[in-house]
């Protein structure tokens, strides 16, 4: 009798069909990033459409940008990605100093490379700590900011600020690095080197998360290079890409003499996995615990990074170069870099018409096509599953909304 | 208590009907008193858990007046209901849970003769409205009007109703090895050294205890099964439009059923008011007599009982905050896929434990497994030998004998 | 107070008097009030209004409360009665399971115009008529017995758990036995298997009839759906709002999100 | 009791009445000290019935109708007990003994079956017609 009713076309069978709902989740939701807002059509808990609605958090830092000094507008770099603000102003420091064609010296770029590569460990312990409260763990959380105050207890040693530092500039950096702060900086990497460890037995070889990530929210290769998607996200589906290494001349030679590989899973296996847990076998290339992984190998990374940017930095006696003067003419013409944010590649565009303040200012922002994926990762998932998604993108409003 | 009363020169019906209220006042104190307890204790928790302090500005070095802080705040704060809410339901909802979870509190027996009404049906009593909890849940859930309570209530319905299978047939064992549903029974059977607990009494049942525990957190709404409010998805589940007085009696349901749910894991399978060690037994006080050795003797079975259920409800809050949540299916298939099937094994494996191996390998298990069943049978083996004809105790007799199966409890070694 | 809250206090004390547990009361109830039967009035009391209740209410979910009370007094009856097993199967298996069922029907249909339909006050005063002679009609039967007018003798019924057990894999062990093996009464084996096989042969089929075979043919319901874009900003007619008030949290989640 | 009175007053006074209303001894005395007897759950059985015929034709709603059925099931379950209780019988009356709570107990298991199976009729209905409203289920009208 069964196969009569499977063979009429007539008639398509599955589970009990409740109405549709459109439900809002968001822009106050505790478990997106900030404000943004979600629109699901769900299915009693299947969810069939996602539409993120942004613009919540929107400045027009742009077009303030066309008002101002480029070295005026460094705080409102700080203030795109207000998690890893020495980052967005490395961006555009870069890209202006590309514009007017002037070099910075090896002191400023080693300091350059040790304050960005911190950063991006703060950035990278928050991600995973809110990821961990999108799953419904509180723990973790907190681990991750208790590291992360020491970070910021550094930089606030060497420029006075804890989230919104405008040090690095246009020329180099506002001040040079206090004495004894190599010291402290080196103290804090070797603590933190067995802490690590914690954090894998907390999140990544708990049972439970690997349950909730394993499998979840899979953003194959094509997917992800054709919604741009980039950083953590990127490499979570194999991709082999990091601007460090990839990108510009003028950025990738911030870097040269550095040892380091890029984390990413080539041919089944992770640069560094000898140090790490091994991959649990449910875990499918491209979802949410790849995504993860991702960043917490890019912390180990970083950590090197870090080390070797402290010798190299002792290592140069001359003084730190001194920083653009506010009235500096801008040469006629436009400048695009794009920098290895933690989110991914932050892109920053000036143009500049002969007078200090520039024509036009833009900013790409990672996050922002980042999210662009999450209605094709959420479809036919469950309603459980949309915060564990967004949660893996580890996107921050204040750069999409700018 | 009561003749306490009457001797008072109180008519009897107003003498009995105070004891009644005394008893019931008394219980409800267990529930307010341990739910004051677990909040601090939840706070501290956490706190050690997640590397800080937790309180310790309020009421000294330790913040253990912070209970008391919540409840005022919870007093003063206003009890709004949503302008499209259903009035009855809305308010009705939270009394409805309190209830059931209260309600489970007459069958438990917390020492030898401390018990609020000893029933025969105990077990199944406890379990049966434990399950009308759920009501209470969903009528919050429909009433707040808002799509997602609704989800929070449909999907703690729907797991708590499913959880209560493996959880049933978990409760069975114990009842099947003591051979009675009464707890105050089953309490005593497990006295004396603590190799008498249910738990070691057969590999079988020990496994039983772990899927016991399992269900019961999941039955409770704990830890990794608190899917009715997940923060980070449905903000705060069926209770998001609920504050004040309101709100909190959802949280004494939680705190109570939670008790609840450890204290009968206790009883059924840690021995209840037995200590691990039988220091009554070896001074020689026994709990029978109406002395006041045997009210101290008691309080100590007070105080073992206490103890074991606060062990389980520290455990629970241990479990919550460093494990993840679990999704609603995850939640089902672990429900169906693996509780319910490997508590029918276990439990086809105790049965045959027991009928093959009453003595159990355990020397110390002196008493003859083929028990009489609650006195009704006297067969040669204890148990009902179908040929020969059981000599029966007639329903007259019984009724001299009324409910508790005495004939075990005077024998029982003391 | 709801109807459970009475009846925790009942249970407290309706087993003083026919259980007689420990202290050495005597089977009748002292002189002064009966206990049992303030207890009786009690729940029965609950039991009819609720019942009542149920008949009177518009609302479908009110009517399922309702119902979860009077059966909840009901099961204090059957406390009452002797019948310890029974009551607490009732609240188990009736109370805690087949209107949790029933809840679940209520809340997956309950959509905003079918909440509450309100019966022709014709049909209301039809039904009032119909039921008042009914119930003149048992009234009359049940007065016509005198054997049933006599109060209770209070023989304080025994434990019924376990007999009922026995009973149900067929050894009858509350009646004297005459001969035959099961001891007078036949046991309720045979029963018990079939009753079984039933559950399961129902449970499965309702499951197979639950999943939804619909048409190629879209429904009403269809159309609507998913003719209205994802962006709310148009309000979607009553048939796609969700489920809950008429009014409420969910039409203004659909009005535009800004608001 | 109030449905008592309102059966005497609706019914025509000329019927001949088997037994006359007046002659209720029940609680002619202070209810709350006379003993329980098998009457007075007849009595609730009685309502509950009724309640539940009344329930089923009164409502639209398919759910409604259930819920009369449930009524109805449970008066009759009150009449089981109510007869197999030693304790509200006379001294010595023949009592239905442990029959009547096996039945009461079948009567609980397979309303639990009958409710399966009546919510998942009406899900389909619902599913396929939008609308659980009885009066409009009339496909098969002629």
């Amino acid at each position: 009798m069964s196969n009569l009713i499977d063979d009429d076309p007539r008639i398509i069978e599955f589970d009990v069909r409740t109405d549709e709902m459109l439900v809002n989740m968001g822009p106050q939701h505790p478990s997106t990033h900030g404000v943004l807002r979600l629109v699901l059509r769900t299915d009693g808990e299947i969810v069939s459409e996602t539409e993120p609605h942004i613009g919540y958090l929107h400045r027009c830092a742009e077009k303030i940008g066309e008002n101002v000094s480029p070295r005026q507008w460094i705080p409102y770099t700080d203030r795109l990605d207000y998690l890893a603000a020495m980052n967005m102003n490395l961006g555009w420091a870069l890209t202006v100093e590309k514009l007017m064609r002037h070099g910075v010296g090896e002191k400023a770029r080693h300091l350059r490379v040790l304050i960005a590569e911190l950063n991006r460990i703060a950035s990278h312990l928050v991600g995973m700590g809110a990821y961990g409260l999108d799953l419904g763990t509180f723990s973790p959380f907190l681990y991750a900011f208790r590291e992360r105050e020491k970070i910021l207890d550094l930089f606030e040693e060497a420029c006075g600020a804890r989230l919104t530092y405008s040090y690095i500039t246009v020329g180099g950096a506002t001040a040079d690095l206090p004495s004894g702060w190599l010291q402290k900086c080196e103290a804090f990497l070797d603590q933190f080197e067995p802490i690590i460890k914690e954090y894998h037995a907390l999140l990544t070889t708990n049972a439970i998360f690997v349950k909730r990530t394993a499998g979840v929210g899979v953003l194959s290769r094509e997917m992800a290079i054709d919604y741009g998607c980039s950083g953590p996200v990127l490499r979570g589906s194999g991709v082999d890409q990091d601007m460090r290494r990839d990108g510009e001349s003028l950025y990738t030679g911030m870097y040269d003499g550095y040892a380091f590989e890029v984390a990413v899973q080539k041919d089944g296996r992770y640069p560094r996995d000898h140090t790490y847990p091994s991959v649990p076998k449910e875990v499918v290339l491209g979802d949410c615990w790849h995504r993860f992984f991702v960043r917490m190998l890019e912390v180990v990374q970083s950590m090197d990074l870090v080390r070797q940017s402290i010798d190299r930095y002792a290592a140069c006696r001359e003084p730190l170069g001194e920083p653009l003067k506010l009235a500096e003419k801008l040469p006629v013409g436009d400048a695009y870099l794009e920098t290895e944010a933690p989110k991914g590649q932050m892109g920053f565009y000036i143009v500049g018409n002969g007078t200090s303040i520039p024509w036009r200012v833009r900013a790409r922002s990672s996050s922002f096509s980042n999210l662009s994926v999450t209605h094709e990762l959420c479809r036919g998932c469950l309603i459980a599953d949309v915060p564990a998604i967004v949660g893996s993108l580890d996107i921050v409003m204040g750069e999409i909304d700018r | 208590m009561a003749d306490f009363l009457i001797g008072l020169g109180l008519p009897g019906w107003l003498a009995w009907s105070i004891a009644a209220l005394v008893a019931a006042i008394l219980l409800l104190n267990v529930i307010a008193g341990g739910a004051l307890v677990f909040i601090w204790a939840e706070r501290k928790i956490a706190a050690r858990i997640q590397d800080r302090l937790g309180p310790t500005r309020t009421g000294g070095r330790f913040g253990w007046l912070q209970s008391l802080a919540d409840g005022i705040k919870l007093l003063a704060k206003e009890d709004l209901m949503p302008e499209g809410a259903d009035g009855l339901l809305f308010r009705l909802a939270p009394y409805v849970s309190f209830c059931a979870s209260f309600c489970a509190f007459i069958a438990l027996p917390f020492a030898f003769d401390v018990v609020g009404q000893r029933l025969n049906v105990g077990v199944f009593f406890v379990v049966a409205v434990l399950g009308l909890e759920v009501f209470g849940v969903i009528l919050a859930g429909y009433a707040s009007a808002s799509k997602w309570s609704l989800f929070g209530a449909m999907r703690e319905a729907a797991q708590v109703v499913s959880y209560e299978v493996p959880l049933g047939m978990c409760v069975v064992v114990p009842v099947m090895l003591a051979g009675t549903m009464d707890l105050v029974t089953i309490a005593e059977k497990q006295s004396g050294w603590m190799s008498n607990w249910y738990l070691f009494h057969d590999p079988f049942t020990f496994v039983i205890f772990w899927i016991y525990v399992t269900c019961a957190v999941a039955s409770v709404n704990r830890a990794p099964f608190d899917l009715a409010e997940a923060e980070s998805e449905l903000v705060a589940g069926f209770h998001t439009e609920y504050s004040g007085l309101r709100w909190s009696f959802f949280f004494m349901a939680e705190y109570g059923s939670m008790f609840l749910v450890s204290a009968l894991a206790a009883v059924l399978f840690l021995g209840g008011w037995n200590g691990p060690v039988p220091v009554a037994q070896l001074v020689g006080l026994s709990e029978g007599t109406g002395d006041s050795a045997a009210y101290f003797v008691r309080l100590l079975g007070l105080a073992n009982l206490i103890g074991k259920a606060t062990f389980g409800v520290l455990l629970m809050m241990w479990v919550r905050w460093t494990l993840p949540r679990l999704r609603i299916d995850q939640v089902m298939t672990t429900c169906l896929k693996y509780c319910t099937p490997i508590a029918a094994v276990m439990f086809a494996g105790a049965m045959f434990w027991q009928l093959f191996l009453p003595g159990g390998l355990l020397p110390g298990w002196s008493r003859p497994a083929g028990e009489i069943r609650e006195g009704w049978l006297e067969g040669p083996g204890g148990l009902p030998a179908t040929s020969a004809p059981a000599v029966v105790r007639s329903a007259g007799v019984a009724a001299a004998e009324p409910s508790d199966s005495s004939g075990l409890a005077k024998r029982s070694p003391r | 107070m709801t109807g459970m809250l009475d009846m925790d206090i009942s249970s407290m004390t309706h087993v003083i008097v026919p259980a007689l547990a420990t202290t050495a009361l005597p089977a009748l109830p002292m002189a002064g009030i009966n206990w049992h039967s303030v207890l009786f009035l009690l729940f029965a009391g609950l039991a009819c209004g609720f019942a009542v209740g149920v008949v009177a209410a518009d609302n479908v979910v009110r009517m399922a409360l309702y119902l979860v009370f009077s059966l909840g007094a009901t099961a204090g009856l059957f406390f009452l009665a002797g019948a310890e097993f029974l009551g607490a199967m009732q609240l188990m298996i009736y109370v805690g399971g087949t209107l949790v069922l029933l809840v679940f029907g209520v809340m997956l249909t309950a959509q905003a115009p079918f909440v509450s339909i309100k019966p022709s006050s014709s049909d209301r005063t039809l039904a009032a008529v119909a039921g008042a002679s009914l119930l003149a009609l048992l009234l009359t039967a049940a007065f016509s017995v005198d054997a049933w007018m006599a109060p209770g003798a209070g023989v304080v019924p025994a434990p019924t758990a376990t007999p009922l057990g026995m009973a149900l894999v067929g050894v009858r062990v509350d009646t004297p036995p005459s001969g035959s093996p099961s001891g007078g009464h036949a046991g309720y084996m045979l029963p018990f298997e079939i009753v079984s096989v039933h559950l399961l042969v129902v449970l499965v089929g309702a499951a197979y009839l639950a999943r939804a075979k619909r048409r190629r043919t879209p429904r009403a319901i269809d159309a609507v759906a998913s003719a209205m874009p994802v962006e709310p900003a148009v309000v979607a007619t009553a048939a796609v709002v969700a489920p809950g008030r008429p009014t409420g949290g969910a039409k203004s989640a659909l009005v535009g999100g800004g608001r | 009791m109030m449905n008592v009175s309102v059966a005497a007053s609706i019914l025509p006074s000329g019927l001949p009445l088997p037994v006359s209303f007046g002659m209720i001894p029940l609680f002619a005395a202070n209810p709350f000290t006379e003993p329980v007897g098998v009457i007075h759950y007849l009595i609730v059985g009685a309502v509950l019935f009724t309640a539940g015929i009344a329930c089923m034709t009164l409502k639209r709603n398919a759910l409604g109708i259930l819920m009369g059925i449930e009524l109805v099931l449970n008066g009759a379950n009150i009449n089981f007990v109510a007869f197999s209780s030693s304790y509200l019988r006379a001294e010595g009356a023949p009592t239905l003994g442990l029959d009547g709570q096996v039945v009461a107990l079948f009567v609980i298991l397979l309303a639990a079956a009958e409710a399966a199976v009546a919510l998942a009729i009406t899900l389909n209905f619902y599913n396929n017609h939008a609308t659980v409203d009885v009066d409009r289920a009339d496909d098969l009208k002629g």
